[in-house]
């Protein structure tokens, strides 16, 4: 019971003190409004459904850009790490592409996929992909090479000796990426939903930006680390799950 | 006078070094099909890599591996090799790790080889939690299910307790003389070699300096006095070495006579 | 002009709006639509945060239509964007200003020397403040520029991090009700800080008459604007999740509509764009002129 | 040779599939100006000096961030990898702030920090932060226990046990962060680079866009594309030299 | 006749069990300082365990482990294991695995102890690509140059020819003799166990079944006709046990005479 609460500890005495600051008038409330506020403001958000509807738009264009991204990144990982050839022609290329900011290629984006969905998509897609391109990339790499030479002597090959070694071996590094890549996820939607949108938790976001709601704001920014909590606590499951002939995760709470 | 067998193996002027240093150095050996054979010598004179070797997973630096009269390129699919440190996949049960790459579905074949040496009930164990010749045995179980035509076994009893291991030669030996596979085994246990193979080849600083035929008939007993004297034998062979065959080539011992065990007849490096 | 006419073939107009400005009261009254709609036209409203990716959509062919300030069609003109000005606004120079905080030392433009300033670079509020150093004898050079985007700045101004702030209604307005902000000076006789329409060049080549209505619609929403000011407050201070209290002063002080696209106006907007690039903000010089449309006399045209 | 040859293959068939492209007016020039534009766009920058000047004080900026966020993220992923108390009471914070986008974090940097070098740099260090960490964290989780155990057998404890044990069997996962954590930095540079700048890279590329100059949004994103690849030769040096002990590593060109 | 040693080690009903089943059951054994012990016993029964819990790698179930008198908890910072799989690092070149932990330069002394495995010319190898025999053998040359006063040597030969076997055991010998540590050496190669332990102490089934004293002089010959009879009857004691333990306690184990060698004085548990 304890051990549930501990993890907690830490936000919970940094609510409590911002509350304290806040309502002490450190800080004008217009420039940083106390919780108190804020959960008013979600109240009021909650209340007329704009809230729900924000998430809902951001939680679809988030899965769709993620499973189209990180489908491509772990498959890209995949082959890269399996094998020289394609590591070769393709390994540069992605890692040209992977440091350039989603926010310079706005206008590049708006050219191939105009101001609709699909360039939220496509970018949240590019975010997720390199975490996910990475980690699988270099989870395949350290697979025990004594652990392949035993199964192709065993008579497995392609797809088999994937599903049975390299994956289960790439297995704990590639749910890192996939983990990494969740917060990716929202930190992109942020970016994309800064085009020439009406709804989702990013432009709620930046909205309240321009036009300094902070208690919307913070509303948001405490939005992201419930997600990320989420998607944490979503990767966390599936690690005990997948990777309970492990040691170290055996006893993960 | 020989038997005109089918060759299996055929090895001509086998090579393999590791950068600087020669591992093998012209090795040539004739292995008919569903012979015994068991491989001595000290440790890091090359007996694993000559394994992997067999096994395709190192290509040779010079000469070749003729697998019935084809020279052997890429993997060996008739092969199959026990390592010599196990390689379970810690990932799966014991169960699954013994039926890994078997097609469709050998449960009841897994559990009965899981019988065989002992460890029924750990057959839904994860390998971490397995003791070291608990890991080794499942590494044997796995070995011999698979039926291949070449059985490729790398010190498959090393962490064995004398008991276990006796249990284990015979569990190998009964499996072979069913299923008739040639078989090379690693061992640095002189008895178990000789009370399992058809021929004993002693390596020795990357050549074959004995190659022994054990003329006992099966099942071999070990209190026969004709197998504890090949054993004392070959155990005076490898203890002579360092000595006798420094600076000496092998022609020189091609020569050289069989007192220890008259009734037994040595044909060397053919 | 066939095409926009035969009522069989579903056509849109795309429409990129701001969440202030005539247009986002055009998309709540609903009235272009029923206008349209008889032409076999529907309307598709796209927001955005800022004229720049305005600009930037109409550029890439995502839009047909748009609202921007007065200053980034110019550095849109001078990356040779093919849009064309339609129609322009009147002028609210009362409600974009230069604040300071209530007790701020500063006193006089003059005093700005050396300070650091807040604006949105490339804005209506640059122009302004250039014009504002100007006046009282100063250039950009002599102050130091903070480039951040209103939100940002009124953090920024409040926590004073930034001596003055040049921004335009209702920022304004709420910066003086909320956060005792004064004004050093308006942009009463400096800048005269327009609404713009801009359509791609293409759309209005084949649509003449598409934007014509939207362009009267325009004026009637005005109309409907100047007339119902406390409507209009709650509609925008809603959408806009800014104070009523202050944004009631911000239409008080606005007039809505538009004026002629006359000879004096895209003079005004020349001097904006060479102002720019005095300061070496456009690598060229840009030609107001040539990229003006004018609805009425289209028709003669043909 | 040629093997040094083959993975600059992809991004130079672009180079010359988008200059043909462009050039025969598939695309008009004014909405992706040709690969010459872009090159003159540079050589005049270049000439200016401002080129230089841009790219040495975000290099400036980032370098100070990384430094920063990375030894924050590698001691935290340190302390929660190797103290489980540690893990219960700072991951799930952690893990929550993550998810935090920076840009919707803009405001309260500027309320923390004002709008000068400060806001900049911890912007870069909280970016750089989570790739360190997590790879961190997931490397030193995943450290053999038999091998800790040994050590701690052989008399090591404390710092011997974690630099002779635990850093190097951490370090492969840790070099991945660091790889990610460096594309990270630029991409945080650019909103970094929003905050009232006047230099750096990302001011460039977002001035660009603000005022639709095609060519220098091209040059800039080539130009993180750029220094992608060169953080990736650096972390694959590194990768080559502290990990060759490592099978999988061993003939990494 | 019991001479008064210092009691090094002390089990008092010791206890461990992994969840549902228990492999220690009770152990009470005691150790003296110096003394050589060597543990044999069937694959699994808990031989590595009872090494791990005298480390303090383990937590007893039940019980406690004595060390001078005071109980053992957390890390044993006297002993030094050699675990059964060697566990080098692969990141550091064999010397440095060997010196691992030694504070100051021990670069001589690891030289030397690597020339004493017969290992100097792999000195600045990597492990991964040294022969499953050289491993365990840097795996020795790493727990000798500790000198601790408590070694554990979990199976340290089992992958060593019969030569190399035999210049390792001397070289344990040797050390010990030297040092005067106290040893515990697990093994499945009687033989082994009885050339260099003062006692011989056989698992089964999770209790100690027998605690053998070896009255031979060192150093030891294996020809003696002693040392061939004692082997013979450990390796009956274990090649009887599965039938003769089964359903049979400890107690009527106790009185059990000792036929085959009765020159030696058996104790059974004490
Ligand atoms: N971590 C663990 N979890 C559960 N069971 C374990 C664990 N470690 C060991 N065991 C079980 O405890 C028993 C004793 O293991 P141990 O390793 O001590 O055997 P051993 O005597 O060393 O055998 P071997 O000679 O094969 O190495 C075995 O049956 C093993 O399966
Ligand atoms: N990948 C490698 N790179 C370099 N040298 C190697 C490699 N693998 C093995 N060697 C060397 O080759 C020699 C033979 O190794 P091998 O593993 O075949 O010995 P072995 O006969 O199996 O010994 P053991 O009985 O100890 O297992 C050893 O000296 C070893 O150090
Ligand atoms: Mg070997
Ligand atoms: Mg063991």
């Amino acid at each position: 019971m304890i051990k549930k609460i501990i993890p907690w500890g830490i936000p919970i005495l940094l609510l409590i003190g911002w509350q304290l600051f806040t309502k002490l008038g450190v800080v004008s409330s217009k420039i940083l409004p106390a919780p108190t506020d804020v959960y008013w403001a979600a109240v009021h958000l909650l209340q007329t459904g704009e809230l729900a509807q924000h998430v809902w738009i951001s939680l679809w264009r988030a899965s769709a850009g993620f499973l189209i991204g990180g489908a491509i990144g772990f498959l890209l990982g995949l082959f890269n790490g399996l094998f020289r050839t394609s590591e070769m022609l393709l390994d540069t290329s992605v890692q040209m592409l992977r440091n350039i900011p989603h926010l310079a290629l706005i206008p590049l984006v708006i050219l191939w996929f105009g101001i609709g969905e699909e360039a939220k998509i496509f970018l949240v897609a590019l975010g997720v992909l390199f975490p996910v391109y990475l980690n699988t990339f270099h989870g395949i790499k350290s697979v025990d090479q004594g652990l392949i030479e035993m199964g192709r002597m065993y008579g497995l090959k392609g797809i088999p000796l994937f599903l049975h070694i390299i994956f289960p071996g790439a297995l704990s590094s590639v749910l890192v990426g996939i983990r990494f890549s969740l917060g990716i996820m929202w930190i992109t939607l942020i970016v994309a939903e800064t085009i020439s949108s009406t709804s989702g938790i990013g432009y709620m976001a930046m909205n309240a930006r321009e036009f300094m709601q902070m208690d919307v704001i913070v509303l948001s920014i405490l939005l992201y680390a419930l997600l990320g909590k989420l998607s944490d606590v979503i990767a966390r499951l599936l690690e005990r799950r997948w990777l309970k002939w492990h040691p170290s995760y055996e006893n993960v709470s | 006078m020989k038997v005109v067998k089918t060759s299996h193996l055929e090895l001509v002027n086998l090579q393999k070094s590791y950068h600087p240093t020669a591992v093998l150095d012209r090795l040539n050996l004739q292995i008919h099909k569903g012979e015994f054979i068991a491989i001595v010598g000290k440790s890091g004179c090359g007996k694993s890599t000559l394994l992997r070797l067999l096994a395709g997973l190192e290509q040779p630096s010079g000469g070749e591996i003729r697998l019935e009269g084809k020279p052997l390129t890429g993997l060996n699919r008739e092969a199959c090799m026990m390592f010599q440190d196990g390689r379970l996949l810690p990932w799966k049960r014991v169960l699954d790790n013994v039926s890994l790459g078997l097609k469709g579905d050998h449960r009841e074949e897994a559990e009965a080889v899981l019988r065989q040496v002992g460890l029924d009930h750990k057959k839904d164990e994860w390998p971490a939690k397995l003791s070291g010749g608990q890991k080794q045995r499942v590494a044997l179980a796995r070995a011999l299910i698979h039926k291949p035509s070449l059985l490729l076994l790398d010190e498959p009893l090393g962490a064995l307790d004398a008991l276990t291991r006796i249990e284990m030669q015979s569990l190998i030996e009964e499996i072979w003389s069913f299923q008739r596979f040639t078989s090379l085994l690693v061992t640095h246990d002189v008895e178990e070699a000789v009370s399992l193979a058809d021929r004993v080849v002693l390596l020795h600083e990357g050549k074959i300096t004995q190659n022994i035929p054990i003329p006992l008939k099966r099942p071999r007993k070990r209190d026969q006095s004709t197998f504890a004297s090949i054993v004392n034998f070959i155990l005076e062979q490898i203890l002579e070495l360092p000595r006798a065959a420094q600076g000496r080539g092998l022609e020189e011992e091609t020569g050289r006579p069989f007192h220890a065990v008259p009734s037994v007849r040595v044909s060397n490096v053919d | 002009n066939s095409k926009s006419t035969s009522k069989d073939v579903k056509q849109t107009v795309r429409i990129g709006y701001q969440k202030n400005g005539p247009l986002i009261i055009l998309k709540n009254k609903g009235t272009l639509e029923k206008k349209l709609q008889p032409l076999g036209f529907s309307v598709e409203w796209v927001q955005f945060q800022a004229g720049p990716p305005i600009l930037e959509s109409l550029n890439a062919g995502s839009l047909d239509f748009g609202r921007t300030g007065d200053s980034p069609p110019i550095f849109a003109q001078a990356a040779g964007s093919s849009l064309v000005y339609t129609a322009v606004g009147k002028p609210k120079s009362d409600g974009s200003a230069v604040l300071v905080k209530e007790n701020s030392p500063i006193r006089t433009l003059e005093d700005l020397k050396g300070k650091t300033i807040g604006f949105a670079k490339g804005s209506s509020s640059h122009y302004l403040l250039v014009k504002a150093l100007k006046k009282a004898g100063l250039g950009l050079e002599d102050i130091k520029p903070a480039y951040l985007s209103p939100g940002d700045a009124r953090v920024a101004f409040e926590q004073g991090k930034i001596d003055a702030w040049v921004v335009w209604d209702p920022f304004t307005a709420d910066a003086e009700i909320t956060a005792k902000a004064r004004i050093l000076t308006s942009g009463e006789g400096l800048a005269t800080d327009r609404d713009l329409f801009l359509a791609s060049e293409k759309f209005a080549k084949e649509h003449g008459d598409i934007i014509k209505i939207i362009i009267e619609e325009i004026q009637n929403v005005s109309d409907w604007a100047n007339q119902h000011p406390e409507e209009l407050t709650e509609m925008l201070s809603t959408a806009l999740g800014i104070d009523k209290a202050s944004m009631k002063l911000a239409v008080e002080r606005r007039e809505y509509g538009l004026v002629d696209l006359d000879d004096e106006i895209i003079q005004e907007q020349q001097q904006i764009a060479d102002t720019f690039y005095d300061l070496k903000m456009i690598p060229k010089k840009v030609n107001v002129a040539e990229q003006i449309y004018h609805v009425d006399k289209k028709d003669e045209k043909r």
